[in-house]
């Protein structure tokens, strides 16, 4: 594996990731390069209780979706995480 | 947010179908269609007092900015009006309105479907329904993709 | 003419859209699904000025009860409101306005598709085209089963 | 063919066959046995112009549409006949 940087990036959680996380935001540091799904795990890690819905969250990037499909991806310092429970608009 | 063909709000007050509607009413259009999301009051056998949005705003502005792009390139539509309740909305009270206009309706009734169901499936925005016995539950629209366990 | 679930008004003035959007709101509908035909400023290359509504209006009511006890068997719509412009109506007003309630929104999107299109097909109204040039048209719908040259 | 009696009816002519016909209502005297296709026949020998759009007409009988499959319909006194062009509603 390529040699990594950690960034320190932006974490959001809303509604019931919120709940769980016990906060609605925080700064972490995560490695510059990244799938989604360690992102997630890295995520979960930090807050044991978000583990009971890891199966209904997906994350974006800068207010964009990010899935398994999106392969490995780049992350900068300053960058925004957003946790998102299964949606409920509309 | 507003372009010359989108007019985009997520607001904590009344949302205005009048609003909604003299925005997307031109002179060429013969047609507009309306989608009105309401508050009920019961589901699944409970009282439902009132509910509760949260929205990731700025992603959410930007997702129904790419679902009014879609529907500007896939019908001939003109003007389109999504506005999105958040905070505290009461029993009967609107949380989502949508407005589409069109020469000619099909495409105006084709369009607003699109959108109310592709704004469910992709928006970030999040309902907490609130119940006269005094609990509460975060929503899932059946929509949403990676929820495993979709109710109503 | 009104019943329970059913609002049906024929009008020489404005129509409300608030007025079709209250009565068609319930506590138990979550989707109120809403047809608004409006005045156009052109057809086929000429400037229209304004338009001419005319009804043979007990009939127009008695078409437009039995297209709604249609819906209301065929779809779970809760209310139904249609209301519909006569006499002199101006560029951009509305002359058909039409709202449908129901629990859940599919029912009332596609009730309303059905109730504009068999409006325009069975209901005794007709609307003659006024144009800046001074001539004016009687016009047909493509819908109208004995039309034998179909025009928009 | 059955004996028949006439019977006093009440004509009425709507939007582009009002203008033809040159009346909104009249009171004529028909059979009180008639199919759609002879009541329109006796109602544009009555008014040539109408002849002109007699193919985009058609008939209600007491505000009940009739047609060639309507068969031989029943007329009373004071039965509402009306002329009907193509519609434009909506």
């Amino acid at each position: 594996m390529q040699r990594q940087s950690l960034v320190e990036v932006r974490v959001l959680y809303f509604a019931k990731s919120r709940d769980l996380a016990g906060t609605a935001e925080e700064i972490i540091k995560v490695p510059d390069r990244v799938t989604s799904q360690l992102l997630l795990e890295i995520i979960t890690d930090r807050h044991i209780e978000l583990k009971t819905i890891q199966q209904n969250l997906i994350l974006a990037v800068n207010q964009d979706y990010i899935s398994e499909e999106s392969g490995e991806i780049q992350l900068s310092t300053g960058d925004e995480i957003a946790v998102i429970p299964p949606l409920s608009g509309g | 947010m507003t372009s010359d063909q989108v007019l985009i709000k997520l607001s904590s007050s009344v949302l205005s179908l009048d609003e909604a509607t003299q925005f997307t009413t031109l002179p060429e259009c013969g047609a507009v269609s309306v989608f009105i999301g309401i508050t009920r009051d019961n589901c699944n056998g409970k009282t439902v007092l009132h509910l509760e949005y949260e929205a990731y705003e700025a992603m959410a502005v930007k997702e129904i900015q790419k679902i009014c792009d879609h529907m500007l390139k896939t019908w001939d539509v003109r003007r389109i009006a999504v506005f999105h309740r958040l905070g505290y909305v009461p029993i009967t009270e609107a949380s989502v309105v949508i407005a589409v206009s069109s020469p000619h309706r099909k495409a105006s009734l084709e369009a607003v479907e699109y959108c109310i169901d592709t704004l469910k499936a992709t928006v970030p925005i999040w309902k907490k329904e609130l119940y006269k016995e005094g609990d509460w539950i975060w929503k899932t629209n059946k929509e949403c993709s990676w929820s495993k366990d979709a109710a109503s």
